[in-house]
């Protein structure tokens, strides 16, 4: 549909939130090149704007400087060529972002539907809540192909999130609900405050200080959950085909009956 | 009554099978092997022959390969009947907390994907006393339960559709033995019908009933029309030659379903022929007053 | 400069003017009579046919102090929502439930409104709410002060100390935070829960001090009455939000042996606890308590549908309520042995029973209870709803056809089990007059407000005659603050600020001493930084203080 | 300590930390004759001779005023901060960043932070300092050492008199976790101090969470503390009348916001059976006021952005040093009428500095403006550092020969374009 490529100076960081599928449909380049950004600038001030075929608006993205792309984005599709700046994806409620390179931190903020794929790295917060909420990612998926930072899926509620590099520090502090794996491995101090979600792991975390070891047990729910999270991620899981895991149930200091889960 | 056709020398009634609208839902249950499948699925689909004694009607519909099934295990599908979504769903919860939530290795998975919602893990997860955790998978809600074995796993809820219920053959041979092995045969056929069920024992009833009865607490007494030791009343519906009379009742999500497989019965039946000491195939009906759903069988003549 | 407002229809219930109409002329900021000169009018407004009435009082609002601020950095999404950017002179702002103090102002001018009270002036924040209400706009403020669960006070009841020593720490605390009014919050009880007491009654004692509320609302409201403050003491009672609460409320009117009262967001305090769902509306209680107790005036508390933030000095009731914050949180806090504060977000549904039949109890008192003067158009605000809601409750008030729609429109239980619809009474412009201009300006003793005759400030509203009472209270067609236009066709055009009305208090000396000694030993502050003085508030040139003199009865 | 002369002034508020003690003696030339602790009395009583600068040249002040609005009115996205002075200094200062559509967040925020942020996404249930002084039974406090920088902690928390509610002071338990010893005013009070390592709070508080809730963690340690010793911390803050848990907000690091929030599930259990609340210590450079004041004024708190659309909060993205290191401030107007707001290292950007004291070594600012030190100099209020309770301090000495902050921002307010719509 459109391709916006940055040009190479910024005068500073650029909020593209408003550069999402539906916003531009149906627009000309003249009118997209003087759609106001919230920082002030116009669209023509910092990307070349061109139209291209198909349905997908394209981003090609010099550094991390293009901040929120496909922030509030309900539909269609849009491709990041390049890294993308702070805060992709947020409080996207359906749709495809799909970054083929980096993204910064808070990636996926707010998320309540949707799909949100890195294939590179992705910064600290990824999937966590908007400020002032209580809770993180409410839907859809977040997928990571390579490492993510800290706090990933800080207070998730409801979704499915997946790194299938290391995750930081701090990963699935406070998650509420949802599915969080995590193929690589982890900073420290995982799952602190856990209420009732899954953090699904395939090393051994350092240590759970907070959590009751359930130890290593057959989980009818594997048999579902596995086959799914392969289809999402496109990739196998570590074999599993028994289908038991290392539970870990807390976190006892919230009252929580979430889990850890290390493959077996 | 008007001419009846003739097939292999067994003589068909001009009539027809009179159904009634319900309520159907499918669940699948699955278990470490088809054994323990078979044992809830043959528990839950206990003493639910009849919605006049026992609140719903219920079949296993088929046996299901790890192929078939969400969790890839050996399983069934079972469908239950109901009058109303009340029982439905009262029946489904209850049946689904005392047969598949006891029965080792099994888990719970929804059979049908449209249609009203009737809970599942949704009203049994309370079981868990705050313990048992939802996970959504593929878009999909489903409860785990822990259970002394480790965790039961069901789905939230299953749909349920609009059903028929009451599809019946009405067998009439020349005795009871020879009434019998034909009907086997019928019912081996008519249950590879999928989306019906029999749920009589075997699939087979000899109580077929009438509605009404001198006994004002009863609804429903014997058929005593269709009872050859009572041949000599003034309303026999049977002739000399017949010995004895069994039932098939079939329930289904649908009333082409429930053709599919009357159609079928009337086959394997009439497939036998005259030999097989099945001389008559007639059918239960109330005059056409009291249900929507008439199976002629004229009409479901191989 | 001289002003003439030409032909409109005058509703001054404090003239007994009832759509008259007339020509209102404004020089120096004044209400005058036509200049008997025959002098010409420099600016000229003719406003034939349009409704004239003195600028709205709002006699009850949580417009600033330490707790509205807690409720701003709570609600985050409130001021996500509403946000406004600054332009023409204005400044910027945000939220509509707790709105920012410039955004506050401009509202409340934006529908004719040229006042507003802050009812619930913490001792020790004091300080912070003038603060706040200094940077409010276009509005005259006041501040009534929360006495009744503050240590010393207590102290001074359980040793049983005379009735006057009791007024003059009153007078001296009134004068030393610059309010006008006194509020007690749930008497007693923010100090019990400090000492792990759930609930309280109004005859259960309180822990630690043995008191009970019956005795600390008599003594204080006789305090009100004897050191001469025109408003008398504004109640919120004991066991806010209990079904069954209306015998509470019905008791402290007792209690208070014919002194007179005033009882504050009187819907919450009107429950029953009959039917299946054990909560039922006892409106019909309460407004025949009203109709005939005229010692006792009531302010409404109106609930509407939408999401808000309660915020309240009870932190009895705001702990015991957090479960239903929606969203799910909230803030409790014990504050500087004065009081406390808690803060929990409400999302009133209209399909939720609890909610529903809270909007109709709200209603029905306004309707039930038959003399204007003695009842308040208030939300509460924000606890039932931010004070924009108010010309959309003034055509409940006003328009029985669209009660009914909105009635049939609510969950059917609590409509099945509500009077509403059987009730025909349709309020008058002049009878709204009265509950939001004449009425509050008298009971709070503001002589120059709330009234279009000569010598009055010149705090005009006027609006274009609507069939819909909301769009026509909504957006006023000029509003005058101090005879300066503020607003035309619900714009501001000029930012203005209004005064700090402060009661005027005489007290002995012992008192200060006694209490200068009770903050160095107990708080660990010095009293004389504590104290406000209009010098201090008046010295950025925003504030004007504005004394009331009080004449002590005893 | 001087001698006490007759024109002394007395009930004087000190501005050199949050305590904001208001018992000060001072003389008529301002040096404190009593009630200065070490810090208060480590500052010279002396007015400073400060010269206003532009690129560290003399100038006027009319001049560096006048650099100072050109330059914020051509800024795209100037960032207000420091914001350490006084309430009204605090009100011209979001004003600026309002007609300017500025950033604005005080300069040292990052631990009020991890309060605020638990506050706004959980709640909070809090006492002040009266209620700890005279109800508190039991005082856990979660802090490395904090008495260096508020070293009448003690005296004014948990003096060693009689307290209102309790005959029985001394049998008052405060237990320090974190500090390596306790400070003076303790000696004789039931005083434990024990050694943590707090970058672990969050799982400290989880687990003595999980301990008073009855369930038992399965390890033998939590930071460092015997798990026997924290059933003994759990037990006693249970059976308390009144158990008060404070801790230092900057303590906990960058995602200290997890310990916080771990402590308020404590309370908030404890809560259940009793009553206990929380106190986080009180936040240097008057963050407290400038919290107070940005949050009425804008209706958002600090790390707020003044869009074209309105006020916009991210406490995130618009914090000082991610702005900073982002690039996305284009220059810095910075305030420091008073300690607690270093003016940090920027090389980049464009820098007006407000200060009661001179710039700090390094590059000159390109436009310095000497302001009064409020409280000293002039009349002003203060937050204590708790933000409940707000004091009127009277000067303490002749005025100086600079405006205040409020003032200083007034002239440069009055010489910004008007009506200009500032892209930010």
């Amino acid at each position: 549909m459109i391709v916006l490529t940055q040009k190479l100076t910024l005068p500073h960081r650029i909020d593209a939130g408003a550069l999402v599928p539906a916003a531009l449909a149906g627009l000309s380049l003249a009118q997209i090149e003087a759609l106001s950004l919230k920082t002030g600038l116009k669209v023509g001030d910092v990307f070349t704007v061109a139209k291209s075929d198909g349905d997908v608006v394209v981003f090609r993205t010099q550094d991390q400087a293009v901040d929120c792309i496909g922030e509030g984005m309900g539909e269609g599709e849009i491709r990041v060529e390049g890294p993308a700046g702070r805060y992709a994806g947020r409080s996207m409620s359906g749709g495809t972002l799909h970054i083929v390179g980096d993204a910064g931190d808070g990636a996926g903020q707010g998320k309540s539907g949707g799909l949100l794929v890195v294939a590179g790295k992705a910064g600290d917060f990824v999937g966590s809540a908007l400020p002032g909420r209580t809770s993180g990612v409410s839907g859809g998926v977040i997928l990571i192909k390579g490492s993510v930072g800290q706090r990933f899926g800080d207070r998730m509620r409801k979704g499915v999130m997946i790194a299938l590099g290391d995750a930081g520090d701090f990963c699935a502090a406070r998650a509420v609900a949802g599915t969080i794996w995590v193929r690589g491995r982890l900073g420290q101090a995982p799952a602190q405050g856990l209420k009732r979600a899954t953090l699904l792991l395939e090393h051994a975390p350092d240590a759970l200080p907070t959590f009751q070891d359930c130890g290593v047990v057959e989980m009818p729910v594997l048999r579902l959950l596995l086959p799914s999270l392969d289809r999402l991620a496109g990739t196998r899981v570590a074999d599993s085909s028994d289908y038991r895991a290392h539970r870990h149930l807390g976190c006892i200091g919230v009252d929580g009956r979430g889990e850890v889960l290390v493959l077996a | 009554m008007s001419a009846p056709k003739i097939i292999n020398g067994i003589s068909i009634d001009e009539t027809f099978a009179e159904a009634f609208p319900m309520v159907g839902a499918r669940i699948i249950v699955t278990a470490r092997t088809e054994r323990w499948a078979m044992n809830a699925g043959l528990a839950f689909t206990g003493f639910a022959t009849s919605v006049i004694g026992c609140g719903c009607e219920a079949g296993i519909e088929k046996v299901l390969s790890g192929a078939e099934t969400p969790d890839g295990r050996p399983g069934l599908s079972i469908l239950l009947f109901a009058m109303g979504d009340d029982a439905l769903k009262g029946q489904l919860t209850n049946r689904l907390g005392q047969t598949i939530l006891t029965c080792p290795s099994t888990a719970c998975f929804s059979g049908l994907t449209t249609g009203k919602k009737a809970a599942l893990g949704n009203m049994i997860r309370y079981f868990g006393d705050g313990y048992q955790l939802s996970k959504v998978i593929d878009g999909q809600r489903f409860w785990r339960i822990p259970v002394m074995e480790g965790e039961f796993l069901v789905a939230d809820f299953t749909h349920y559709q609009p059903a028929v219920g009451g599809g019946n053959l009405l067998i009439l041979a020349d005795d009871g033995e020879k009434a019998l092995f034909a009907c086997e045969k019928a019912v081996d056929a008519m249950r590879k019908v999928p989306n019906c069920v029999l749920p009589f024992p075997g699939g087979v009833v000899r109580s077929g009933s009438k509605v009404g009865s001198k006994y004002k607490a009863l609804f429903a007494s014997s058929n005593d029309a269709f009872c050859p030791t009572l041949k000599g009343l003034a309303h026999t519906q049977l002739s000399p030659e017949t010995g004895s009379v069994l039932e098939i009742v079939i329930d289904g999500l649908s009333f082409e379903d429930v053709a599919a497989c009357m159609k079928e019965g009337i086959r394997a039946l009439t497939d036998g022929g005259r030999a097989s000491g099945v001389h008559r195939i007639s059918a239960g009906n109330y005059g056409g007053n009291l249900g929507p759903f008439h199976f002629k069988l004229h009409e479901l003549l191989p | 400069m001289l002003t003439r407002l030409k032909g409109g229809r005058l509703y001054d219930p404090a003239h007994q003017v009832d759509g008259a109409t007339g020509d209102i002329w404004i020089e120096n900021g004044r209400i005058v009579a036509k200049p008997a000169n025959g002098a010409k009018p420099d600016v000229d407004h003719d406003i034939t046919g349009m409704v004239v009435m003195a600028g709205g009082i709002d006699i009850h609002s949580h417009i600033g102090g330490g707790k509205v601020n807690l409720a701003r950095a709570l609600m985050l999404e409130d001021h996500e929502t509403y946000k406004h950017a600054p332009q023409d002179g204005l400044r910027a702002g945000s939220g509509v439930a707790t709105p920012s103090t410039f955004s506050t102002g401009y509202r409340y001018a934006q529908m004719g409104y040229t006042a507003a009270f802050e009812p619930a002036v913490v001792i020790s924040n004091a300080r912070h709410a003038h603060l706040e209400m200094s940077d409010i706009p276009m509005i005259d403020k006041g501040g009534y002060l929360m006495l009744g669960n503050d240590d010393i006070l207590l102290q001074m009841l359980a040793s049983k100390r005379e009735q006057s020593a009791v007024n003059d720490y009153v007078a001296l605390m009134v004068q030393a935070t610059g309010c006008i009014g006194v509020k007690i919050v749930n008497p007693g009880g923010i100090s019990a829960f400090k000492f792990n007491q759930r609930n309280l009654g109004l005859d259960e004692d309180t822990a630690f001090y043995h008191l009970n509320p019956h005795r600390i609302v008599q003594s204080l409201a006789q305090a009100v009455h004897d050191i001469g403050l025109v408003h008398p003491l504004h109640i919120h009672c004991n066991n806010l939000g209990v079904p069954g609460n209306f015998q509470t409320t019905l008791d402290t009117v007792r209690a208070v042996e014919g002194l007179p009262i005033h009882l504050t967001h009187v819907q919450f305090h009107s429950y029953g606890a009959e039917g299946d769902r054990h909560f039922s509306s006892a409106a019909a209680h309460i407004a025949e308590m009203v109709n005939a107790t005229p010692n006792v005036n009531v302010d409404e508390g109106q609930s509407m549908f939408g999401q808000t933030v309660t915020a309240s000095g009870d932190t009895m009731t705001q702990f015991r309520n957090a479960g239903f914050g929606d969203p799910k949180k909230s803030i409790c806090m014990d504050i500087e042995c004065d009081g406390g504060c808690g803060l929990v977000p409400f999302n009133y549904k209209d399909k939720n029973f609890v909610n529903a039949l809270q909007w109709t109890i709200g209603l029905e008192l306004f309707l039930l209870v038959n003399d204007p003067w003695r009842i308040f158009l208030t939300t509460d605000h924000p606890n039932g709803a931010p004070f924009t809601t108010y010309p959309h409750l003034i055509r409940l008030l006003m328009d029985k056809t669209f009660r009914n729609e909105k009635l049939a429109g609510i969950n059917k239980h609590a409509a099945a089990a509500s009077t509403l619809g059987s009730i025909d009474r349709e309020y008058s412009l002049y009878e709204i007059a009265i509950l939001t201009r004449a009425g509050p300006s008298r009971i709070l003793g503001l002589k120059d407000r709330g009234h279009l005759g000569e010598g009055a400030a010149a705090d005009i509203a006027v609006y274009a005659p609507h069939a819909n009472a909301e769009t026509m209270f909504d957006t006023p067609k000029l509003v005058f603050k101090d005879g300066e236009l503020v607003v035309r066709d619900g714009q501001i055009v000029k930012t203005v600020w209004g005064a700090t009305h402060v009661a005027q208090c005489d007290f002995g000396h012992s008192i200060e001493k006694e209490v200068e000694k009770w903050f160095a030993t107990w708080k660990g502050t010095r009293f004389s930084n504590f104290v406000l003085s209009k010098d201090e508030l008046e010295a950025d040139g925003r504030s004007r203080w504005v004394g009331h003199n009080l004449a002590r009865r005893s | 300590m001087g001698v006490m002369s007759p024109d002394a002034k007395t009930d004087r508020v000190c501005p050199y930390c949050p305590l904001h003690c208001d018992d000060l003696i001072v003389s008529a030339q301002g040096e404190i004759l009593s009630g200065g602790c070490e810090i208060a009395c480590g500052h010279s009583s002396q007015i400073p001779l400060l010269q206003p600068t532009i690129a560290g040249q003399a100038v006027t002040r009319q001049q560096a005023e006048g650099e100072a609005a050109r330059l914020l009115g051509q800024a795209h996205a100037p960032l207000i901060s420091g914001l350490a002075c006084d309430v009204d200094g605090l009100r011209a200062a979001v004003a600026v960043a309002d007609q300017c559509r500025g950033f604005f967040d005080h300069g040292a925020s990052d631990g009020f932070f991890n309060g605020l942020r638990v506050l706004q996404r959980r709640g909070a249930l809090l006492t002040s300092p009266a209620e700890v002084r005279n109800r508190a039974d039991v005082l856990v406090v979660f802090a490395n050492q904090p008495w260096s920088r508020l070293p009448r902690f003690f005296d004014r928390y948990v003096p060693s008199g009689a307290q209102l509610f309790n005959d029985a002071p001394a049998n008052r338990k405060i237990v320090l976790i974190g500090g390596s010893h306790a400070p003076d005013p303790l000696d004789g009070a039931d005083v434990q101090v024990i050694p943590a390592d707090l970058s672990k709070a969050a799982e400290l508080a989880l687990v003595l969470g999980a301990l008073v809730a009855g369930r038992t963690p399965a390890v033998a340690s939590s930071a460092g503390i015997a798990i026997d010793t924290l059933k003994e911390i759990a037990q006693a803050l249970k059976a308390a009348s009144y158990g008060v848990v404070a801790w230092e907000n900057g303590d906990f690091g960058p995602h200290g916001d997890l310990a916080v929030e771990a402590l308020y599930d404590l309370i908030l259990t404890l809560n259940q059976t009793t009553r206990a609340a929380g106190l986080p210590l009180p936040p240097g450079g008057h963050v407290s006021g400038a919290h107070q004041v940005g949050l009425w004024q804008a209706g958002t708190p600090l790390r707020t952005c003044f869009t074209a659309e309105g006020p916009v909060y991210d406490s995130q993205l618009y914090s000082r040093a991610k702005l900073l290191a982002d690039g996305r401030a284009d220059l810095v107007l910075w305030i420091s009428a008073m300690p607690g707001a270093v003016l940090p290292k920027i090389d980049d950007l464009p820098v007006i500095l407000l200060s009661s004291t001179a710039p700090p070594d390094g590059p000159p600012p390109r436009v310095y403006i000497p302001v009064a030190t409020p409280s000293l100099d002039h009349d002003s209020v203060f937050f204590r550092g708790e933000g409940v309770v707000s004091l009127h301090a009277s000067r303490w000495r002749s005025p100086a020969p600079y405006l205040s902050v409020a003032e200083t921002l007034a002239q440069i307010s009055n010489q910004l374009p008007k009506g200009e719509q500032h892209p930010c």
